[in-house]
């Protein structure tokens, strides 16, 4: 494992206009590293991935992807860089054939025969997405509009990749899969990961290094060996906790 | 002897495809019937059957005896069941406040005509229903969200927000699709005491979605597995979670 | 607030007026003792345009050389335009502040009945003149007796209505025509032409055979024409514009179908032969002005088109000389008015019978007390090798 | 968050959000009240015309910006309402009973309209609504004997009771069934009706899962609109005094939605401001086409310029701010530039300057920061 | 008999007029979801640089055609650049009121540059007649049925084979995830405008024989609005049955029906068949899953 980050955020400030979502971030995201953001609904951790694809203009700080500035850059321009993202909420063409959204996701790429190929491997992935391929996207079932918004990220071959719960809405076999998936990726095509998952459990035990959010700001760090024995993560954020009245924290 | 909700042999194509095929059910009244399965199998467009967003091509669907298979959307929400959605559908511009507010539609007895004149009765309902709404609010502690507008809020109180609508609707039968996904543990364990604070204290019977086997264990008092549109089992929690074809095709080794 | 009493006694004025009609009030403003303020409002970026730009543009012409000779009794002409983009709505108000803020004389040469019959009560309640609108509509020269303030209104242009049934009259005299028909544009302007045709028709004891209308700006006539063809028309009367008369006489040839056509003033232009070719080879057309061309123009009609084309850098045309005259024939009477010119003393001019001649050899115009509708003739032409030639002049369809 | 925290079950009851904007309003009123006596006839007609406007905005505010629907067809209404007046004035029936008449008449016609909404969306709806708008002018154009066809016809002079009212007169007429017609949108906006427009427009799914019977809201939306505008046709036909049908063309139709676009769509002060806008920017560019020659000869003197090139340069002016079609140039650019730099309309601009001033000095300009937006189909709505 | 199908040719040779028109608001609406109101008047636009290059500079036909089309592409792109750009992303509405403006800023330049009168240009195809039997058929009109038959294959194939095509369409459905996707998604705009301002400019330059060139050519745009409707907008082969099917209609009505029913069938049958199917002719109308 080279300890060269590819992707660097420097004291990222990035706000939905009147609401500041992200205050002074830094993160690390070393190459060949699955990078896991910890942290509750609102503290966040989309408006990371948002702000290195692109989507949101931060007021502040910069972004280095494999030693170049992209911070305030044209998405699609990050996305030629080999970023790509998978967004929350699934984000598909609805009225696209499966295929076609498949397509779309190696839009930046120009081998025919290497899409075609690729293709067939997200089928192999997903299944049922090769028995949908001629449906609208839009007629999928959340969980199958999920695995197809993950197969098309990884249509542009990516060096880094950028996964907005990519578990949501999937069922427990699923979210299994989908993990051995991550897993595969980045072991045999050293694709670098930064991971925003609310399901604790497998996100620290699928990735590296974690980062812990709470309110815009990154309260703790460390490798997820560390991060597993932390009391609060373990309370927080795994849920192994005693039985206290939860009201409380809130 | 009716049951409070029935199901019966209900099915529905989307062209070529049986989305839900010949399924039935019945839930018993003040129980938490969950349905699990893999994505795909039909458990959300059953929801859209019962809450009459789509049209069974077969099968009927009886609640409190009465055949509502061929109401309306809005009618089958005038009968008391109330759902949320899996993706939200909230009034993304409108204030929390505003979509509790919707959600109380159907106490309104006042017509248009004398909306526009703002009659004594008008007032008089208008107040009953901020105090339904603030009750609402209270025990799902949505205060501070009053008046914040629906699209600057994060996603794990959107889906709060949305269970609280369902709730102002004044349900007896309340549908909840994946109430947890998108939520930490943290939150996922509030939301299992809420599901159960609803049926215990308001006695609503609760039919729900959801993947999170925790918070099926928990809160179910029996459980559906369904897989490509039909029934796979049928039981308590532990007796569908230990079936081995929902362990080999929903919960995996 | 220099003016907000003298205003507060107009109001009143103003709301006495509404109240009891009985009395009536002219009014004079907008003369000192070196200018006369005239107003005038087109459309100028709307669907008439085409009419709106050239005539605005040959009043200011007409401006310029009454101007350039000395003015009228010394004092100079300035005109003041607005743009109403065929919109009553801004018409009444641009009406309004040509009259209050820019004190006008007179609104001259207005455009469009709906523009101008909308302020129309503005300008009478103001006791002000409201002269030679560019529409033919009646109710801007009818005078009702019971309101003395009708005699504010006078106009000059040859009603459609009169140029249409002199031109159907001429035509079924020339080829004996037993089946005339009509196809009309279906506004307020193809209605003239429809009681036109109607009456004209009943005059002669010929019976009325098809009608057939299309809207405002159609470039399809296939089935109007066809619809004619089929039944058995042997003369044919546009109700229609330049445009689409051209396109209805260019289907008709297409079809090898070639009945006498006859048009009124709104094809009574060059651009009809210019654009329309061959296919309007034949056409007979009545209209207020004989129609000019630059190349074989002499004496004054050359030294306007010239002057035209110096000021705008364009071709005069028909619609030009309709704002030009409109002024020369303000300049003319006033300048009969005399030294003391008052909105009476205009009144007294125009009513006084006297009689203007323009110089595109159109017919005399002057009014009288119970006439306030100054041109009562017309020209005749016919299409003969691309060009209008002049058939006869000085021509009235009445017996 | 807001610095006033709402806890009363009866704040819904209260017209204005605090005592200041009461004491606002009330200032308002009384200048428009006092507004005859001071200013010119001219100003006040364009009062008039602002009025008329701000009625017809709110009652597009109600279709479009609360309900999501959409017409470019309401010139019909405008129209059915004005010949419903014209027409009743001619049988002599009073003014207050074709005023109401009209607005009831079309409020049915508009009722009607809406049963096509039902199932359209979108541009389907508009074009629709256009069709709609085409036919009854048609109708109004062939029905002679009651419309006197494109003749149009005269109104006589408004009267209240057998007293003509002066302009006076009819400006508190305007100004009367304005102040009514927007306690009105009030009212339905804060009430179950309105709310359930709001849930129409945001997700028509969830509305129908929440008990709202959208057909009849929906109709609801456009009979209450079309009546408003009915009304509203009244005045204007009154105001014109003469009508005829092509004064109702589809360009009458855009107008009322670029009232709602410039004004600002989610509010009614935005169709306020946006009928201000629409009513005031034609004159308003007459008055600089008029002023910028003395301007640029005034500062030609003040520079000494030569005669010769001072009058060369002063023809040139004159000449480019006297080209035929400018205004309508300047007015295109107007909205283009409008919609670019104040995409949420003059309302977005008003709550920016009113949160200044109350956020003042700690006022944050990133807080207004235009953000990137993203558009999604709007097909599957 | 005979006249029933004169008739209807004639209404085909009407519709394809609509069609051509239609295909170019078909076009962007298609890649943005956005109803471009200055079509129209960016087909006159077309019609007066043909003018300008027909007439005033006396050039070879279908040379100024080509040269026509290329600038009119540029010109499309800088529309894009200068009005749509700015606002991209903001909701439809607006998008389409700006275009109104455009539309009003097109119509007064144009008026302001070359006036108020009406133009002519001479093309190849200017008067001549095809006979088949006792039926008649203008060489115009014919060249107008050609063109919008071979516009529609060649956007039909492009919509739905290219790479670039399915981009545009999946611009306009989900911005966001075209630009997750690495779609240059402001290029994609400036194409589209430049290729519905060429088919425009086509547009303009056919049917100039037939209407002459004027300031109002733009509300024909109107006019062929029913028709991308009709179709069910977003469709190309829909633009052209809906234009053929409106000019049929109207064709047949002017003909057999009392006065008055030609202007209005079209809008009759347009809601007619909107009441039967909300989507138009050929428009897909997708459930949305919740």
């Amino acid at each position: 494992m080279s300890a060269q980050p590819i992707l660097r955020l420097a004291n990222i400030e990035s706000c939905y206009g009147p609401i500041t979502a992200i205050r002074g971030i830094s993160l690390d995201l070393m190459q060949g590293q699955i990078v896991a953001v910890l942290g509750a609904n609102g503290a966040g951790k989309t408006s990371i991935l948002k702000t290195i694809s692109g989507v949101l203009d931060p007021l502040k700080g910069t972004i280095e992807f494999e030693g170049r500035k992209i911070q305030s850059m044209e998405p699609d321009k990050v996305v030629r860089l080999g970023i790509s993202h998978v967004p929350e909420g699934r984000e598909m063409f609805p009225f696209l054939s499966v295929r076609d959204n498949l397509r779309m996701g190696a839009f930046i790429r120009n081998d025919q025969k290497e899409i075609a190929a690729d293709i067939e491997k997200m089928f192999n992935y997903f299944p049922v997405l090769r028995e949908r391929q001629d449906q609208v996207a839009g007629q999928l079932s959340g969980g199958q509009q999920q695995m197809l918004a993950i197969s098309r990220a990884l249509m542009s071959r990516p060096k880094v990749l950028l996964l907005d719960e990519p578990s949501l809405g999937l069922s427990p076999l699923l979210v299994k899969e989908i993990f051995a998936i991550i897993r595969r990726l980045n072991a045999e095509e050293g694709v670098s990961i930064l991971l925003v998952e609310q399901n604790a459990r497998m996100a620290l035990d699928t990735a590296h290094y974690g980062y812990v959010l709470e309110v815009g700001r990154v309260v703790m760090h460390d490798t997820c060996a560390n991060l597993v024995k932390s009391d609060q993560v373990r309370e927080f954020y795994l849920g192994l906790h005693g039985q206290g009245d939860h009201g409380k924290r809130r | 002897m009716t049951a409070y909700f029935e199901v019966k042999n209900i099915t529905i194509k989307f062209g070529g495809l049986t989305a839900v095929d010949n399924v039935s059910f019945d839930i018993a009244e003040g129980e938490i019937f969950t349905i699990i399965g893999p994505n795909g199998a039909g458990k959300t467009t059953l929801f859209n059957l019962i809450s009459r967003l789509y049209t069974p091509n077969a099968g009927h669907i009886i609640f409190r005896g009465e055949d509502v298979t061929k109401l309306s959307a809005q009618q089958i929400a005038g009968r008391g069941i109330a759902r949320t959605f899996q993706n939200i559908e909230l009034f993304e511009s409108a204030s929390t406040l505003q979509n509790l507010l919707v959600g109380r539609h159907r106490h309104s007895t006042t017509s248009t005509w004398q909306d526009i004149l703002r009659l004594k009765k008008v007032r008089d309902e208008e107040v009953a229903h901020r105090r339904a709404v603030e009750e609402v609010m209270d025990v799902l502690r949505l205060q501070k969200y009053r008046d914040t507008p629906i699209g600057g809020l994060p996603y794990g109180v959107r889906k709060v927000v949305e269970v609280a609508r369902a709730l102002c609707v004044g349900p007896s039968l309340l549908l909840l699709d994946e109430p947890s996904s998108g939520l930490n543990v943290e939150e996922t364990d509030a939301m299992a005491e809420w599901i159960l604070e609803i049926n215990n204290r308001l006695g609503v019977t609760v039919l729900m979605v959801e993947h999170d086997m925790s918070l099926v264990s928990r809160v179910s008092d029996r459980v559906l597995a369904l897989n490509y549109g039909r029934a796979m089992a049928l039981g308590t929690s532990e007796e569908v979670q230990s079936h081995p074809d929902v362990v080999a095709a929903y919960l995996g080794a | 607030m220099r003016s907000s009493y003298l205003s507060i006694g107009a109001m009143v004025a103003l709301c006495g007026v509404a109240a009891t009609p009985a009395s009536a009030q002219f009014k004079t403003q907008g003369i000192t003792d070196t200018e006369i303020v005239i107003g005038t409002h087109m459309d100028l970026s709307g669907p008439i345009k085409s009419w709106g730009v050239p005539a605005t543009n040959g009043m200011k012409l007409a401006v310029e050389q009454v101007n350039a000779s000395g003015g009228i009794h010394g004092r100079k002409l300035r005109l003041v335009s607005e743009d109403d983009g065929y919109d009553p709505k801004k018409a009444v108000l641009q009406t309004q502040k040509l009259i209050e803020l820019d004190k006008v004389f007179a609104i001259v040469s207005a455009m469009g009945s709906a523009t101008t019959l909308a302020p129309l009560p503005l300008v009478q309640s103001a006791g002000l003149l409201h002269l030679f609108p560019i529409t033919a509509a009646e109710f801007t020269f009818k005078m009702d007796p019971a309101k003395p303030e009708d005699r504010l209104k006078f106009n000059m242009f040859s009603p459609y209505y009169d140029t249409m049934r002199l031109s159907i009259k001429y035509g079924i005299t020339q080829s004996k025509a037993k089946k005339p028909c009509i196809v009309y544009q279906d506004d307020e302007m193809g209605k003239n032409f429809t009681d036109a045709y109607t009456d004209q028709l009943k005059a002669m004891n010929v019976p009325a055979a098809t009608m057939v209308s299309f809207k405002r700006g159609a470039t399809d006539f296939n089935s109007q024409v066809a619809r004619m063809k089929a039944d058995g028309c042997d003369l044919v009367a546009l109700g229609s514009v330049t445009r689409e008369s051209i396109g209805i006489v260019t289907v008709a040839k297409k079809l090898d179908w070639a009945p006498t056509f006859v048009v009124s003033s709104p094809t009574f232009v060059p651009d009809f032969p210019d654009l329309g070719k061959e296919a309007t080879e034949g056409v007979i057309g009545v209209g207020q002005t004989e129609i000019f061309y630059a190349d074989t123009a002499t004496g004054k009609v050359k030294d306007f088109i010239e002057a035209y084309r110096k000021a705008f850098g364009i071709e005069a045309n028909q619609q030009a000389t309709a704002g030009y005259n409109g002024v020369m024939v303000f300049a003319h009477f006033a300048e009969i008015a005399g030294k003391n010119l008052t909105t009476e003393s205009l009144i007294a001019a125009l009513e006084s019978g006297k009689t203007f001649d323009d110089i595109f050899g159109g017919a005399p115009v002057s009014f009288s007390k119970d006439n306030h509708l100054g041109v009562s003739a017309a020209v005749i032409g016919q299409i003969k090798n691309g060009r209008w030639a002049t058939v006869a002049k000085n021509q009235t369809y009445k017996e | 968050m807001s610095a006033h925290v709402k806890t009363s079950y009866q704040q819904s009851e209260q017209l204005f959000p605090s005592r200041a904007a009461a004491f606002w309003y009330a200032i308002l009123t009384a200048v428009m009240i006092a507004a005859p006596f001071v200013i010119e006839p001219y100003y006040l007609s364009q009062l008039v015309f602002v009025l008329i406007y701000a009625i017809v905005g709110i009652a597009m505010n109600i279709l479009s910006g609360q309900a999501g629907q959409v017409s470019i067809g309401h010139a019909a209404f405008l129209a059915i309402g004005a010949y419903t007046a014209a027409i009743s004035a001619k049988y002599g029936i009073p003014l207050p009973v074709y005023l109401v008449l009209a607005g009831a008449f079309t409020g049915l016609i508009g009722y009607l309209v809406g049963l096509p909404a039902l199932r359209l969306h979108g541009i389907y709806l508009a074009i629709a609504t256009l069709a709609f708008a085409f036919i009854v002018e048609e109708v109004i154009t062939r029905w002679e004997h009651v419309t006197n066809g494109n003749e149009g016809l005269m109104l006589p002079p408004p009267a209240l009771f057998g007293l003509k009212l002066g302009p006076y007169g009819f400006f508190y007429l305007c100004l009367g069934v304005t102040v009514l017609v927007i306690l009105a949108a009030i009212n339905i906006i804060r009430s179950p009706t309105g709310r359930a427009f709001l849930a129409i427009r945001d997700s028509e799914t969830a509305a129908r899962s929440m008990g709202i019977d959208t057909a009849r809201y929906k109709t609801t939306a456009f009979a209450i609109s079309a009546a408003i505008t009915g009304t509203a046709g009244v005045l204007y036909a009154h105001k014109l005094s003469y009508i005829s049908p092509e004064m109702f063309s589809l360009s009458v139709s855009i107008d009322f939605v670029m009232i709602i676009i410039i004004g600002g769509m989610l509010s009614l002060r935005g169709a306020v401001f946006g009928a201000i806008f629409m009513i005031m920017v034609d004159p308003m560019l007459i008055v600089v086409k008029d002023k910028v020659p003395q301007m640029t000869e005034a500062a030609m003197q003040a520079i000494h310029l030569a005669e010769p090139v001072a009058r060369t340069i002063q023809a040139g002016v004159v000449r480019v701010v006297g080209a035929p079609g400018l205004k309508s140039l300047i007015f295109g650019l107007i909205i283009i530039l409008f919609i670019i730099f104040e995409p949420m309309g003059l309302d977005g601009r008003w709550s920016r300057v009113k949160a200044y001033f109350r956020q003042f000095p700690l006022y944050r300009p990133t807080s207004a920061r235009a953000q990137r937006m993203f558009l999604k189909s709007e097909r599957n709505r | 008999m005979l006249d029933f199908v004169q008739q209807v040719i004639g209404g085909i040779a009407l519709g394809c007029v609509y069609g051509l028109i239609a295909l170019g608001f078909v076009l962007i609406y298609k890649a943005t979801e956005v109803v471009n109101f200055a079509q129209g008047e960016i087909m006159m636009l077309g019609a007066f640089l043909s003018f300008t290059f027909i007439a005033t500079l006396g050039l070879n036909y279908w040379f100024a055609f080509l040269l026509c089309v290329i600038s009119m592409a540029i010109l499309g792109a800088v529309m894009e650049r200068l009005v749509v750009r700015p606002i991209l992303g903001y909701p439809q509405f607006s998008i389409v009121m700006a275009t109104i403006g455009l539309g009003l800023v097109i119509r007064s330049l144009v008026g302001i540059i070359w006036g108020t009168d009406d133009l002519r240009i001479e093309t190849p195809f200017t008067g001549g007649v095809v006979r088949v039997g006792s039926l008649v058929l203008a060489q115009d009109s014919l060249s107008i049925i050609v063109a919008t038959g071979l516009l529609c294959v060649i956007l039909y194939a492009f919509f739905r084979f290219t790479r670039v095509g399915i981009a545009m369409q999946a611009t306009s459905q989900n911005m966001l995830a075209a630009y997750y996707m690495g779609i240059p998604v402001k290029r994609m705009f400036s194409l589209i405008w430049s290729l519905s301002a060429i088919v425009a400019c086509c547009a303009g330059i056919l049917l100039a024989p037939i209407t002459f060139i004027h300031a109002n050519l733009g509300f024909l745009g109107i006019k062929a609005f029913p028709a991308a409707v009709l179709g069910g907008f977003g469709s190309i082969p829909g633009a052209l049955a809906g234009g053929i099917t409106i000019g049929i209609v109207e064709s047949l009505s002017g003909f057999y029906l009392p006065e008055g029913f030609k202007d209005v069938a079209a809008y009759v049958v347009l809601l007619a068949v909107l009441l039967w199917r909300p989507q138009g002719l050929f428009g897909s109308n997708a459930l949305k899953k919740v």
